[in-house]
């Protein structure tokens, strides 16, 4: 038989009608949903190769061994390294999110690098007899900080300045052996010391928190001592002498305070509770250095040159202390920093740096630990083009040579051969008598902690007391200022979930009032409102929060408002 | 959708949590946020138009200051195993019950964004793309590869990680497990709690912690009256916050205890 | 100029007064389409809804104006399957006020969900025990069935009559108009339930769930009623507020005192079966899952004032204003009545959506509060302008009132 | 949806559900196209004038559908079932039975002629039955006076057909636009004029009596043209025109008279159209 085109078009429509009958079509119209599975603005995620690589989070002291959940190289998620003996696996949520970092819309990529360098060359150059080079490290105790202290021994007037600290330098804490802790506005569990350290000490301890507002600490405190802001030092000497007599008893201090620290000296935490700690070996050919001074001690209108490492973040210093230091007529300060918010809002000169996981540096062990540790923070991801490494910029102008300065110091550490080293990959621990210097070296930036051996009788240290200087009264500012974390915190994007998208945290634009102090400045929630203390003002939106007394304003702890705040502790509201 | 299999040893995951472990910390809501691809907050966004699977309340005992006492409780997706309200209520079979996790998931490419689960659900667990997902530039290389991100106008929330039960699952075929047997996995917010206030476990296996947390006297489970038979179980030794448990309790003022 | 448009032997203002009293609504039209646009190309991040007030003005919206437009399917229910044959004089009147709200609401329904792009799944996936389902599949057909209705009501226009063809339809069509009543009835009693039903059936939501009946909660067959009342009443009010911008007289005053005592009677067993619904809920369904019934009301700014306004102010007294033979004889008493009956509802609909999110669940939530935002607004707003030009052009051009030409001659 | 769809089951909800749903559909889609269907039917069978004529009966308001033994007062009341075509009305047949209806009656009405010989249409056109079997066709006093001197006259060609109650023949004057129905079922075999007194020369379908029964005749004209003038007169009056000198003899040319009455709707009035 012959088919003519009728035939043909009879099968096609045939054919049509019958595929109608069958799921095909219909799943092809239930598929057309999936165009908008990928519409603009949904990324699309990329596929690869897993594997886990290993570092320590450089964002505070701590130091925490972290695993970061890698594709290929690029870190997609970052967890704790659960068997380390002194971290116990824990990370911080600022730690969880620091793979973020690199990408922070606000991340400082570019800067004046040459001009800068000219600047410092030539204010170096005419530096008066009087007048200082001054070097500015917000972390000490790093392998940085010796490269700085050796600078400074470089020049004639150099000077290397770290922030004040009673304990966390030579005098360490050591939480396991605390029966109490009388805590004074400490962040225990908010930032202080390693956060695994502390919880998995906590249950050894009884805490007392004394503090105006029940901040997280002291919601998990055994006792939570609600005071006026100035009260403090005679509630925790009521308490220090309470608890003495039942074994060791720490007294621990937001703010350092000499006269709170000083309790220690009677509540038997000396020696047991609070301990002397060295510091990891470095080369013999360091001990050039110049020591480590403050900023205090220096005459005011003193520094030429001011250089100032931010890239590792540590205590803040309120810029009124630095800036009463420096030279009247135009002074060079350089910051170095991953952002211009910080001490860059007051420099000539931001130099970008690399910031966590990109920055090769080391992490000096934190105020808990009562033994010396060297760990690397390596790097995970490629930093960009253009940034400055703070410590060899440095090094460039005294005309040293810091280049290896950790290989150095990690064959300093490695010839003494004391502790043990810690090796993530395996979580096995090995002394460090049993392990070949360049295998050393290798595990060091393969992810591992090196922690020296604890002494057999820890020496009772000597507290680096000074005498506090009292704050003039200032009774026409009506509410005390309490921070409400003790240092600016690393802001990854993400972290927009706890400050923005929930109130967990105090946003950097937010301050909480009571209701009733809130009434009385005629202030609504989130109404603005501009806070004012002796050193400036500063605009910012009202939360109520009726877990704080009256007289209180809680300020989020951003270096603007640390710098309003930080000497001044003293504050209105005022309506706007 | 999975549909119920008769030879599958169906598992009952759910989770225990330490109220009085929580220091509100807050690392779960990132670890949480980092494994699921939420993203970050757009600039307008506020506590109340944000993408939170796990949100961190601060809850006090209502007492005025200094007798404040505050505690934090972490709230997500309850998966209520019994008439889930928001399953109940979807038009188009977005959400379903997984019969063998008794997992309540959403399938953000079928949801069509009519809130009506955001309306039913009594834990305010659901949370609504009110703007396109935005990253920062370069971020989205950061991306978890599991998990998809969700596209503006859908209604997504805490799956307990189905990218890791996934995961799992095929971790268990690579090691020629049984496919029948319930997997042992751990979701982000328990993984990441650093004071280990969240366990996560299958409460149909007598030996898991969260089962057995869940026979202690201190243990409760949210608003239990409404009979939904919730799978996250809290825990405290205190009684004011045991009552979170029950409904509201303005006292007569309408006051606002709420500041997480 | 388009005189031959308008019916023969009625009254209708100049092109260009009509013109000028369209122009006001058309440019409100444009301004809630713009917002509307907004919300569709920008998101939904425009509108002040947020992820715990997730439902806003605009479901209220929808409860409402379905509500009211129920007149459409009730007069059609009365007239074509029950044979009360004085309301024909409203019957197109009714249809047209019915396919204004309807259309209106599922427009603002495209607007209101974030994947308009999406809304055919629901037919694709229905979850049949979902309410929602079941109001989209009825609100759709009905939506299909008023368009088909109002269908005849064109074709009859002056003008297209002469053309043999759209006689001929209109014609036949009309003749089996009966059935489209029928099924019309039949979907809308069920998606005024099911509207109902939305909030009744959120176990989640103590304030709104009731028990029920098989797979329906109370409030199904609440909505029913209330709507079957209110209907009339809003088919009364529209007839008034028409007679009087138009200055005419359009329907017998015996057509208005019918309406009125149909919605009278409906609200009253409206306000008896609400009355003890409420009850049960206050004395069971509510402290069984938890929540003492008084702490709702302790809320401000929602207290027991809300609930004796529901039901006795706009509740009770418009139906018993609406039951007295000597007041419904005075048209400004009706008309008042009127008036209330739909309020009543409205508020019905406004506790049943706002004031069910507004109040806390967790033990440590806040009472919420939540304000539309301007793109909300308009496009709320471009739902009434859209009513009134449709309607003002059909009154212009179709016979909405078939007495309207032989009371000229009274 | 479809058995094919993910999460599609054949539980009791989804038949019960989906089962009403498309019974819904199929009825409405049934109705729709079935009255698509009788409507092609209807335009095949050309019934276009007998529908025009019964949609717009069912329009015309209550009064003006009464049934021509109400205006002789045999009823007291009652609308024509059957929309103005007795010839398939028992009651009317019945009634013929008992009396005839009186050949008697005068052939001047309120100064208006209206000759013996003639049947009257409702629409106000006579038909004349002529010895060679043919009827012609005219409009009746009344009818011309309300259209006076028409501006124009649309005539249907000879061999056309007109079917009773169909349109005869177009008649505008000033802004009226008259449909001047036809009396009679018939082939158009002339066309005439005013002055030749008739318009129509029609050779009906069929002949006898009932082709002609629904026609008025001797004794029922007078009391239906009292009506119509009644119905003449509230007509202008809501136009606000003047209303006619009681009893006087209506002029020559009424629409002429009333300059501001809204002619258009005065003739759809009194020749039963909408």
């Amino acid at each position: 038989m012959t088919s003519t085109r009728r035939d043909l078009i009879k099968f096609g429509g045939g054919a049509a009608v019958g595929a109608l009958l069958t799921p095909a079509p219909w799943r092809l119209v239930t598929d057309t949903a999936l165009w908008s599975e990928t519409w603009p603005g949904v990324p699309r995620v990329a596929r690869g190769e897993i594997r886990a690589r290993y570092t320590n989070c450089s964002l505070c002291p701590a130091g925490c061994p972290v695993r970061a959940r890698c594709l290929g190289d690029q870190p997609v998620a970052l967890f704790g390294v659960a068997d380390h003996p002194f971290s116990h696996g824990t990370l911080c949520p600022f730690g969880l999110a620091g793979h973020h970092l690199p990408y922070h819309p606000q991340r400082l990529k570019q800067g004046p690098v040459e001009q800068a360098k000219a600047a410092v060359a030539e204010a170096i150059a005419r530096c008066g007899a009087e007048e200082r080079i001054a070097i500015l490290d917000l972390r000490p105790g790093r392998t940085a900080s010796w490269t700085y202290r050796r600078a400074a021994k470089q020049w004639k007037s150099g000077t290397y300045l770290a922030p004040h600290r009673i304990l966390g330098g030579d005098a360490a804490v050591n939480l396991a052996a605390a029966k109490n802790v009388i805590s004074v506005g400490a962040p225990l569990f908010d930032g202080w010391g390693t956060p695994g350290n502390v919880i998995a000490a906590r249950d050894k301890f009884r805490l007392i928190q004394i503090e105006a507002t029940e901040s997280r600490t002291a919601s998990l405190a055994d006792t939570w001592v609600p005071v006026q802001p100035g009260d403090e030092l005679q509630t925790a000497r009521k308490f220090a002498q309470d608890l003495a007599a039942q074994g060791p008893t720490l007294v621990l201090d937001a703010g350092e305070r000499s006269e709170i620290l000083a309790l220690n000296q009677t509540t038997g935490a000396l020696g047991t509770a609070i301990v002397s700690r060295r510091e990891a070996p470095v080369p013999d050919s360091w001990n050039q250095a110049a020591p480590e001074s403050q900023l205090d001690a220096l005459p005011d209108r003193s520094i030429r040159v001011l250089l100032i490492d931010e890239s590792a973040a540590g205590s803040y210093i309120p810029w009124s202390r630095i800036e009463k230091k420096l030279v009247a007529d135009n002074p060079v300060v350089v910051v170095f920093g991953s952002s211009a918010d910080g001490y860059g809002r007051h420099a000539g000169f931001v130099l970008p740096t690399a910031v966590y996981p990109e920055a090769v540096d080391d992490i000096p062990p934190a105020v808990d630990s009562p033994v010396a540790m060297f760990r690397l923070s390596t790097s995970l991801v490629a930093a960009p083009a253009g940034l400055v490494n703070p410590a060899q910029f440095i090094a460039g102008f005294a005309g040293i040579d810091a280049a290896n300065s950790l290989r150095e110091r990690a064959d300093a550490i490695h010839k003494a051969g004391r502790g043990n080293l810690f090796t993530y990959a395996d979580a096995k621990s090995t002394p460090l008598k049993d392990v070949k210097a360049d295998d050393f070296w290798k595990a060091l930036n393969d992810g591992a902690s090196w922690a020296d051996e604890a002494p057999v009788r820890p020496a009772a240290p000597i507290l680096a007391l000074v005498a506090s200087t009292a704050n003039a009264t200032e009774d026409d500012l009506p509410l005390a200022v309490l921070m409400a974390e003790a240092q600016p915190t690393p802001g990854s994007p993400i972290l927009t979930k706890l400050y923005q998208e929930s109130n967990l945290r105090l946003a950097a634009n937010r301050i909480a009032l009571h209701p009733s102090a809130a009434k009385s400045c005629g202030i609504a929630d989130g109404g603005r409102a501009m806070l004012q203390t002796r050193c400036g003002k500063l605009e910012v939106q009202v939360t109520l929060d009726e877990g704080l007394p009256p007289g209180v304003v809680r300020v989020p702890a951003v270096p603007c408002t640390l710098d309003l705040c930080g000497t001044s502790p003293r504050a209105k509201v005022v309506r706007i | 959708m999975i549909g119920p299999n008769k030879n599958v040893k169906a598992a009952r995951y759910g989770m225990t949590i330490d109220v009085d472990r929580c220091s509100g910390c807050g690392a779960c809501m990132v670890a949480c946020a980092v494994e699921n691809n939420v993203p970050p907050a757009h600039a307008n966004a506020t506590d109340r138009t944000g993408l939170t699977w796990i949100r961190v309340y601060k809850i006090d005992n209502g007492l005025p200051y200094p007798e404040t006492r505050s505690a934090y409780v972490p709230v997500m997706c309850q998966h209520c195993g019994n008439e889930t309200p928001c399953a109940h209520v979807c038009p188009q079979q977005a959400v379903d019950v997984d019969p063998a996790t008794g997992v309540v998931g959403e399938m953000p490419q079928r949801c069509l964004g009519c809130r009506y689960c955001i309306a039913a659900c009594p834990y305010h667990a659901r949370y609504f793309n009110w703007w396109d997902p935005a990253w920062p530039a370069g971020m989205e290389k950061a991306l978890n590869p599991d998990v998809t991100p969700r596209m503006r106008g859908v209604v997504e929330k805490c799956n307990f990680c189905h990218g890791r039960w996934h995961a799992a699952k095929q971790q268990a075929a690579a090691d020629g497990k049984p496919d029948t047997e319930p997997v042992s996995y751990t979701p982000a917010c328990a993984e990441a709690c650093p004071t280990k206030a969240i366990h996560f476990g299958d409460l149909n296996d007598p030996a898991s912690l969260p089962a057995q947390a869940a026979k202690q006297g201190e243990s409760f489970r949210m608003l239990e009256k409404l009979n939904t038979d919730t799978k996250i179980y809290y825990r405290s030794k205190r009684d004011w916050v045991r009552r979170i448990a029950d409904a509201p309790h303005p006292a007569g003022t309408g006051k606002e205890n709420q500041r997480g | 100029m388009d005189r031959e448009f308008i019916a023969r032997g009625v009254k209708r203002c100049s092109t260009g007064k009509f013109l000028l009293w369209i122009l006001p609504w058309a440019a409100l039209l444009a301004f809630g389409l713009y917002s509307a646009g907004l919300c569709l190309i920008k998101g939904l991040n425009q509108t002040n809804m947020d992820n715990r007030f997730a439902f806003g003005l605009w479901i209220f919206l929808d409860l409402t104006v379905i509500a009211l437009g129920a007149g459409a399917f009730f007069t059609g229910f009365l007239l074509y399957i029950l044979k009360i044959k004085d309301l024909r004089a409203v019957i197109n009147s009714a249809v047209v006020i019915g396919l204004v709200c309807y259309s209106g609401a599922v427009c603002v329904l495209g607007v209101d969900v974030g994947q308009p792009l999406r809304a055919w799944f629901t037919f694709w996936y229905p979850n049949v025990h979902s309410m929602l389902t079941e109001v989209t599949f009825c609100i759709t057909c009905y939506l299909t069935v008023l368009t088909i209705e109002y269908l005849p009501i064109v074709l009859k226009n002056r003008k297209l009559r002469q053309i043999p063809s759209f006689l001929v339809f209109e014609f036949e069509l009309h003749k089996l108009i009966y059935v489209l009543a029928g099924v019309g009835t039949f979907l809308s009693f069920f998606h005024q339930g099911s509207l109902g039903g939305l909030y009744g059936v959120l176990r989640g939501r103590p304030f709104a769930f009731r028990e029920g009946f098989a797979v329906w909660p109370s409030t199904f067959f609440l909505f029913i009623i209330s709507a079957a009342a209110v209907g009339p009443s809003f088919v009364l009010l529209t007839t008034w507020l028409v007679e009087k911008i138009s200055r005419k007289k359009l329907v017998k005053p015996e057509v208005f005192s019918l309406l009125g005592r149909i919605s009278g009677l409906l609200l009253s067993v409206y306000v008896l079966a609400k009355t003890v619904d409420t009850l049960i809920w206050i004395n069971r369904t509510s402290p069984e899952s938890g929540f003492p019934a008084a702490q709702y009301y302790s809320w401000q700014p929602f207290g027991t004032w809300i609930l004796f306004a529901e039901i006795v102010l706009f509740g009770l007294v418009p139906a018993l204003m609406l039951l007295a033979p000597q007041l419904r004889a005075r048209t400004g008493w009706l008309v008042t009545a009127a008036m209330m009956a739909c309020c009543g509802v409205a508020l019905n609909r406004f506790v049943m959506t706002v004031q069910t999110l507004a109040l806390p669940t967790l033990s440590f939530d806040r009472f919420l509060s939540y304000f539309p935002s301007w793109q909300e607004t308009g496009t709320f707003l471009a739902v009434v302008a859209f009513g009134v030009l449709v309607y003002s052009i059909s009154f212009r051009y179709f016979q909405l009132f078939p007495s309207e030409r032989e009371l000229r001659r009274f | 949806m479809l058995p094919w769809n993910y999460g599609f089951h054949l539980d009791t909800g989804h038949i019960v559900f989906l089962g009403a749903f498309y019974t819904v559909l199929v009825i409405v889609a049934t109705t729709v196209v079935n009255a698509l269907l009788r409507s092609r039917r209807d335009m095949q069978t050309s019934k276009v004038e007998h529908i025009r004529w019964h949609s717009d009966f069912h329009d015309l308001p209550a009064q003006d559908r009464v049934c021509r033994h109400v205006l002789t007062g045999e009823f007291k009341s009652g609308e024509c079932p059957n929309s103005f075509d007795c010839r398939e009305c028992e009651t009317h047949a019945k009634l013929l039975q008992v009396h005839p209806i009186a050949a008697g009656g005068e052939k001047e009405i309120f100064g208006m002629s209206f000759p013996l010989d003639r049947l009257y249409h409702r629409g106000h056109t006579w038909a004349r039955r002529e010895a060679d079997g043919t009827v012609t066709v005219g409009l009746d006093d009344l009818g011309s006076r309300l259209l006076g001197t028409p501006d124009e006259v649309v005539l249907p060609a000879p061999g056309a057909r007109v079917e009773v109650n169909g349109t005869a023949f177009r008649v505008r004057n000033r802004d009226a636009d008259v449909r001047v129905l036809s009396p009679v079922d018939g082939e158009i075999l002339e066309t005439g004029d005013a002055d030749r007194g008739w318009y129509l020369k029609v050779r009906p379908a069929a002949c006898g009596e009932l082709p002609f029964r629904h026609l008025l005749r001797g004794a029922e004209v007078r009391p239906w043209l009292l009506r119509e003038m009644e119905r003449l007169q509230l007509t202008l009056s809501a136009g606000g025109a003047p209303t006619l000198a009681d009893g006087g003899v209506p002029l020559s040319d009424i629409s002429a008279a009333y300059p501001k009455a809204d002619w258009d709707a005065v003739c759809s009035e009194m020749f039963l159209q909408v």
